[in-house]
C-alpha cells in the first residue's frame, strides 16, 4: 500500500503508537531485572508493526483477544499505561487491581478481551464477540491474536472452523516469531506458512512482512472490512521476530546472538517506518523525536504512578469470584 | 388452591428454557444437535423451530471451541449463552474453557467482567453406557473456584434453578442427571426462580441426617421412607445448589441429628461426598455422635454391563445399612 | 485399481468381511430392539467398505484405533465376534470382560487400540502407535479411523500436526457419512471435502468413494505402502453413508426417508462390489450366497455364545483398574 | 557410613530420568521445550544431548495430541513415555486424555492393556504467576479412579518415587511442586526406588497430626519445630503418593494423637484435605478428641500481585493457631 493512500494523522499514530510499545517493554525489562515487576513477563520488543498495523483500523467498539505477549495489543487498542502499569506492579490501581499481572492484563471498557496464560486460549473468546456482534446486528467486528506455536492448538482448528461456518465478523491474526519458546518454526510444521491453512477452513489465508507496518496495514484493511461488511473470517500470518527472550530471564541457548543482531540491524520495524516516513517528507526526524521523548515521559509517569500507588489488601483476596456476594461460598477457612 | 399440572424433569427445564429466550434476545441455546434434533435428551425441544437458527445453535463437535466461544460472547457484554455439554464425561475436550477462562476472567480482571452464561450438561449412570458416557464429575467444577454449580432433583427445583442459572451474572454449571429427564413432578406453568444457594429440606426427620444430590435424593427418600415405618425418623437435605453450598442448612441439620451420611454418585475421593464430611467435621465435630458414613461408587471407572454397574451405583440397600450403622 | 490387480483371495476376503459385518450389525440391531444388548450402539451399515478396503492392507502387528462406531473396524481387523458379541450382552466372557461394551471394544493383541467414546479420541493413539513403531524400528503401520464430525475436533489437527513433523507411520481414515448425528456435513465445515484439510499439515489428502471398496482399496494401498516405507503420514477422506440411525433408537427427524432409501438402492456397497465380483466371474452367486450363511451361521453361534456366558460378579466391579494390586486405593467404600 | 552429598530436587529429578533412560530403550521423554532447553525448570537438563532428539522429544504446542500420543505408544507396549505438562494449570487443554483414555483404557478394556507412562508436571503458587500458572491441581486427578498420583516434598523422595514411577505399568501422574525445585537435600547417587503407596512421617509427635503435602510439609515441620520448644509434640505425616494413600500410616497418626490438621495449597472444595478430614471422621472418629482444621487457600483463583498471593498461599502463622486451635 502506498503510503499517500493513508491519512498522515493515522501513519503518525502508527509511528508513535510502535515507539510507545518499544520504550514501554524495555522500560518493563529494566523493571523486571530490579525485581520491580514479578512473574512471567513475556515483551513485544520487534513485534510492534503487528499490533498497530491491525488497531489502525480498530474502532473502540471493536474487540480484541491477546496473550501471554499482550502489553503490545493493549496499547495499541487504546490501553491506559498507567493503569497497566500499576497492574504489572501487582498494586491496587492496576487495570485488574492487580489480580492479574502481565499474562491477564484486560479492558472490557475498550474492548479488550484479556491477555491469556494459555496459549490458544483467547481465540474462541474472539470467536465469541464476533458472534455476538452478529447476533445484536451491530457492525464491530473482533480481532484474535495468538502466536504461531498457537496455530497448532486445540482452540485455532476448533475457533476457527466456527467463525467459518457461522460467516462471522472476526480477523485470526497469527504472529509467526518463529519460536515457540525454544521451538523453531520448521519443528512446529511441515508447511511453510501458517497462512496455508486458511484453506482447511474455506477462509482466504494471507500471510505478510510484519516487520513492516505498512504492510500490515494493508493487509489488516481488507480483513477488517471484509468482517465489518459480513463476509467471514480471513487468516493472516504475520512473519515476525521478537528481539529479546520468551520471557525475561530466558537463557536463549536454542538461537544464535548473531541470528538476533541480524533481526535488530536489518529489521527493525521502528527503524524500516521511520525511514519511509522521512523519505516521504510526512515527519522530520524532530517531530520523531519528540514522539520518543513524549513516550518516555509517559512511561515514566506510569512507573511513578505505580511506585507511588498502595498494595491491595488481605480483604481484597476473596473480592471479585463472583458479581453478587453470596453467601455460601467458603472464601477463607474451613 | 387449583392442584398443579405435573410434568417432566425434561419439560420442565423446556419451560425454563422457553421463558428466558421470550423474555431475553440475548439468551442463546448452543450446543450438539440442540436445533433440529431438540436435543439428544429432548430439552431443547421446540427451540428451534420457535427462535431460529441464529439462536438455537447446532455446533459442530468442538467442545473447547463452543464453549470458549459461549464465554466470548459473554464477556463481551452482547450474550448470555446457555450451551449443552451433551454428557458431563466430555468436559475433558473443553475444561480450560470451563475452569480457567470462564471461571477465572472476572477474578483476573480485577472484577471488571461478568461471564453471564450457563453450561448445561447431563451425568449419571444406570444405562449402560459405560465408562465415558455415565460419569458424575460435580466435583470436578465445585473444586475449581469461579463456578456456580447447580444439581437438581425434581421437575421444580429444575425449572426455577434453571431460570435463576440463566439470569445469574456469573458462569453456572447445570448438571442434569440423565435418569431424572423422566420423573414427573408438580411444576407451575409461571415462571418462578429458586435462589442459588438454598438447600432444600426434602424430608424432615430427627435421627440422622442425609446429604444427598440429583438421584440419590430419592433414592435416600425411599429409605428414610421404609425406616420411618420403624421409627426411624431421617432427614433428607438435598444442597441443590453445590457452590454456593447452604452451609447453614446443611449444619443446622446435622447439629440436630448428631449423625450423617452423605450419599453422592460421584467417585469417592475429592468428591462432594467428602466435601460434607469434613464440613461435618470441622465445623460441627460437637454435635456428631457416629462417624459419618459415605456412600458413593467404588473408586473404578463405570463399568458397562447392567450386572456390574448396579453393584457400582449407590444401592438403597447400602444408604439404609449406613443409616443403621450410624445409630 | 482393476480387479485384476488384486489377488482372488483378497477379493474374497473383502466380500466376506463386508458380509459379515452386515449381518453382525443388522443382528445387533435386532438384538438391541430385544433388549438384549443394552447402552448405547452405534452400527457400521453401509460403511462396510472402508473398513474393509482399509484393512486389507493390514497385518496383525499393525495397529488401529476405532471409534464409537468401531463394530466393523474390530471384525476387518481380525476381531473375534464370539468375544465382541458376549462383551455387547455385557457378559463376562466378552472381549472386555463386560467393562468396556460397544464404545469400548479393544483387543491389543490384534493391534486393535479400542472404539472410543470420546469422539477424536483415539486419533492421537494412532499416533502414539505410530511413534512407538519408529522408535522402536519396525516396519508396521497405524491407522486412525474417525469421522468427519471429529474432523472439527481438536484431536485431529494436533494429532496429524504432530505425526507431520515426526514424520510417522500413521494413515488417517476420515469416515465421512455426511452426518455428525444431526447436522449434516454442509454445516460442519465450509470447505467441500476434508481431505482438502491434509494440505494444512504438509500431508496428501485424498478423497474416495468409500462405497466403493475397490476404490477404497486402492488409495489405501498407496497410503500404507507410503507409511511403511518411513514417507510420513496421509489423509484420507472416504465418502460415505450410515443406513442406520446415528444410534439405534434414532428417530432421524434430520432426514428424509427418500435420502435414506437412495442411499440404499444406489450406493450399497456390498451390492456395488457383488456386481463386481460376478461381471469379472470372479466367483459365482453360489459362492458368494454361502459366504452369507456361514456369517449367519457364526453370528448365531456367537449370540448362542453371549447368551449362554455367565454375567460378571459383584467382585469384578472393582478389578482391572490397576495392574498391580495396590493397597491404599479405595475401592468400595469409605 | 559416608556422608550422602546434597543435590536439588530438580537433579534428584534428573538423575531418575537419566537412570531410567540408561537402563530402558523404551523410556523416552516429551514435551515442550524439553530438548536444547533441558525443560522450562531444568529438570531434563542435559537428556537431550545424551539421548538424542528420538528419545527426548520437543513437542509442538498440541498438550491433547501429545499426551494422547504418550498414551497411545504406552497402550501398544511399545513405549514407556515420560510426558512433561509444563504447568499443571494447563491440564485442560489435555484433561481428556488423561481423565478418559490414560485412566481408563485398562478398565475399559477389562485388564487386557497396560499403560506404562507418567506424566510429569509442575504445581505451586508463590511466584506471581498468577492465575493460570500457580494453581494445586492434584485434587482433579485424585478425584478420577485409574491414576496413580505422585507429589513429593524432598530430593530424596523425588528420586526414588520418580523412579518408581516409571517402573510402574499404570499411568502415574507425578507433580512437582515449583517452590521445591531449588531445595538441597541428602541423595544417594545409585539408583533406588521408593514403593508407591507408603507415606513417611516426616517428624514424629504424639499431641497433634499434621497431614501435608508438597511444599506445606515444609512449612509444617517448620511450625512444629517452633512448637516443639513449647513442649507440643506435632507429627507430620507426608502421603507422598496421594493415589494410592497409605491409609493405614495416616488412620494410625491420628489414632495416636486424636487431633488432626491437613494442610494443603489446592483449592479448599472437593480437595485432597477434605479428603483426608472425611477419612478421618469416617474410620477413626472414636479417636478424634476435637474438630478436625483444614488449611488450605480460599475459594478464589490465584491472584497476581505478591501482596495478595502471600494471604492466598497457607502460612505457617496460620498453621500454628490450627494447631493451637485443635489442642
Ligand atoms: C496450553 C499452553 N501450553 C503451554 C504453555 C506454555 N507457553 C507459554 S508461551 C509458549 C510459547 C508460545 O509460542 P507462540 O504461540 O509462538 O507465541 P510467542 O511466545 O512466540 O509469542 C508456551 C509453550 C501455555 N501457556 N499454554
Ligand atoms: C468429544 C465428544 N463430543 C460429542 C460426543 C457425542 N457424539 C457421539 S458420536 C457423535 C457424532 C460423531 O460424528 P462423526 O464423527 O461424523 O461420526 P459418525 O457418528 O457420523 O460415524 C457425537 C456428537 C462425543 N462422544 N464426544
Ligand atoms: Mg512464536
Ligand atoms: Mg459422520
Amino acid at each position: 500500500m502506498v503510503v499517500e493512500e493513508i491519512p498522515k494523522e493515522t501513519l503518525l499514530w502508527m509511528y508513535e503508537t510502535m515507539v510507545r510499545i518499544r520504550v514501554h517493554e524495555e522500560r518493563v525489562a529494566e523493571l523486571f531485572a530490579q525485581g520491580k515487576v514479578p512473574g512471567f513477563v513475556h515483551l513485544y520488543v520487534g513485534e510492534e508493526a503487528v499490533a498497530v498495523g491491525i488497531m489502525a483500523h480498530l474502532r473502540k467498539d471493536d474487540f480484541i483477544t491477546s496473550t501471554h505477549r499482550g502489553h503490545g495489543h493493549y496499547i495499541a487498542k487504546g490501553g491506559c499505561i498507567k493503569a497497566s502499569m500499576a497492574e504489572l506492579f501487582g498494586k491496587k490501581t492496576g487495570i485488574c487491581k492487580g489480580k492479574g499481572g502481565s499474562m491477564h492484563i484486560a479492558d472490557v471498557e475498550i474492548g479488550e478481551l484479556g491477555a491469556n496464560g494459555i496459549v490458544g486460549g483467547g481465540i474462541p473468546h474472539a470467536v465469541g464477540a464476533a458472534l455476538g456482534i452478529k447476533l445484536n446486528g451491530l457492525d464491530s467486528v473482533a480481532v484474535a491474536f495468538f502466536g504461531e506455536g498457537a496455530s497448532n492448538q486445540q482452540n485455532f482448528h476448533e475457533g476457527i472452523n466456527i467463525a467459518s461456518i457461522w460467516k462471522l465478523p472476526v480477523v485470526f491474526v497469527c504472529e509467526n516469531n518463529l519460536y515457540q519458546i525454544s521451538l523453531p518454526y520448521s519443528k512446529q510444521q511441515t508447511i511453510k506458512s501458517v497462512a496455508e491453512r486458511g484453506k482447511a477452513y474455506g477462509i482466504p489465508g494471507v500471510a505478510v512482512d510484519g516487520q513492516d507496518v505498512l504492510a500490515v496495514y494493508e493487509v489488516a484493511k481488507e480483513a477488517i472490512e471484509r468482517a465489518r461488511r459480513g463476509e467471514g473470517p480471513t487468516l493472516i500470518e504475520v512473519k515476525t521476530y521478537r528481539f529479546r527472550g520468551h520471557f525475561e530471564g530466558d537463557p536463549e541457548v536454542y538461537r544464535s546472538k548473531e541470528e538476533i543482531e541480524w533481526w535488530k540491524n536489518n529489521k527493525d520495524p521502528i527503524k524500516i517506518f521511520e525511514d519511509v516516513l522521512l523519505k516521504k517528507g510526512i515527519a522530520t526526524k524532530e517531530e520523531l523525536e519528540k514522539m520518543w521523548e513524549k513516550a518516555r515521559k509517559e512511561i515514566e509517569e506510569a512507573v511513578k504512578f505505580a511506585e507511588e500507588s498502595p498494595w491491595p489488601t488481605k480483604e481484597d483476596v476473596v473480592e471479585d469470584v463472583f458479581s453478587t456476594p453470596t453467601k455460601g461460598v467458603l472464601v477463607w477457612q474451613w | 388452591m387449583a392442584v398443579v399440572r405435573e410434568i417432566t424433569f425434561a419439560e420442565a427445564l423446556n419451560e425454563a428454557l422457553d421463558y428466558e429466550m421470550s423474555k431475553d434476545e440475548k439468551v442463546i441455546v448452543m450446543g450438539e444437535d440442540v436445533g433440529v434434533y431438540g436435543g439428544i435428551f429432548g430439552v431443547t425441544k421446540g427451540l428451534y423451530e420457535k427462535y431460529g437458527s441464529e439462536r438455537v445453535k447446532d455446533t459442530p463437535i468442538a467442545e473447547s471451541g463452543f464453549i470458549g466461544t459461549a464465554v466470548g460472547a459473554a464477556a463481551a457484554g452482547l450474550l448470555r449463552p446457555v450451551v449443552e455439554l451433551m454428557f458431563i464425561d466430555f468436559l475433558g475436550v473443553a475444561y480450560d474453557q470451563i475452569y480457567n477462562q470462564a471461571a477465572k476472567i472476572r477474578y483476573m480482571f480485577g472484577g471488571k467482567a461478568k461471564i453471564p452464561m450457563v453450561l448445561r450438561t447431563t451425568c449419571g449412570a444406570g444405562f449402560a453406557a459405560a465408562a465415558q458416557h455415565s460419569q458424575s464429575l460435580h466435583a470436578l467444577f465445585i473444586h475449581v473456584p469461579g463456578l456456580k454449580v447447580v444439581m437438581p432433583s425434581t421437575p421444580y427445583d429444575a425449572k426455577g434453578l434453571l431460570i435463576s442459572s440463566i439470569e445469574d451474572d456469573d458462569p453456572v454449571v447445570f448438571i442434569e442427571h440423565k435418569g431424572l429427564y423422566g420423573i414427573k413432578g408438580p411444576v407451575p406453568e409461571e415462571p418462578y426462580s429458586i435462589p442459588l444457594g438454598e438447600a432444600d429440606i426434602k424430608k424432615e426427620g430427627k435421627d440422622v441426617t442425609i446429604v444427598a444430590t440429583a438421584a440419590m435424593v430419592h433414592k435416600s427418600l425411599e429409605v428414610a421412607k421404609k425406616l420411618e415405618e420403624e421409627g426411624i425418623s431421617v432427614e433428607v437435605v438435598d444442597p441443590r445448589t453445590l457452590v454456593p453450598l447452604d452451609v447453614d442448612t446443611i449444619l443446622n441439620s446435622i447439629k440436630k441429628t448428631g449423625r450423617l451420611v452423605v450419599v453422592d454418585e460421584g467417585y469417592p475421593r475429592c468428591g462432594f461426598a467428602t466435601d460434607i464430611a469434613a464440613l461435618a467435621v470441622s465445623k460441627a465435630f460437637d454435635a456428631l455422635k457416629a462417624p459419618v458414613k459415605i456412600i458413593t461408587p467404588p473408586a473404578t471407572p463405570v463399568p458397562f454391563s447392567p450386572a456390574l454397574e448396579k453393584e457400582w451405583i449407590p444401592s438403597s440397600e447400602k444408604i439404609e445399612k449406613a443409616v443403621r450403622d450410624v445409630l
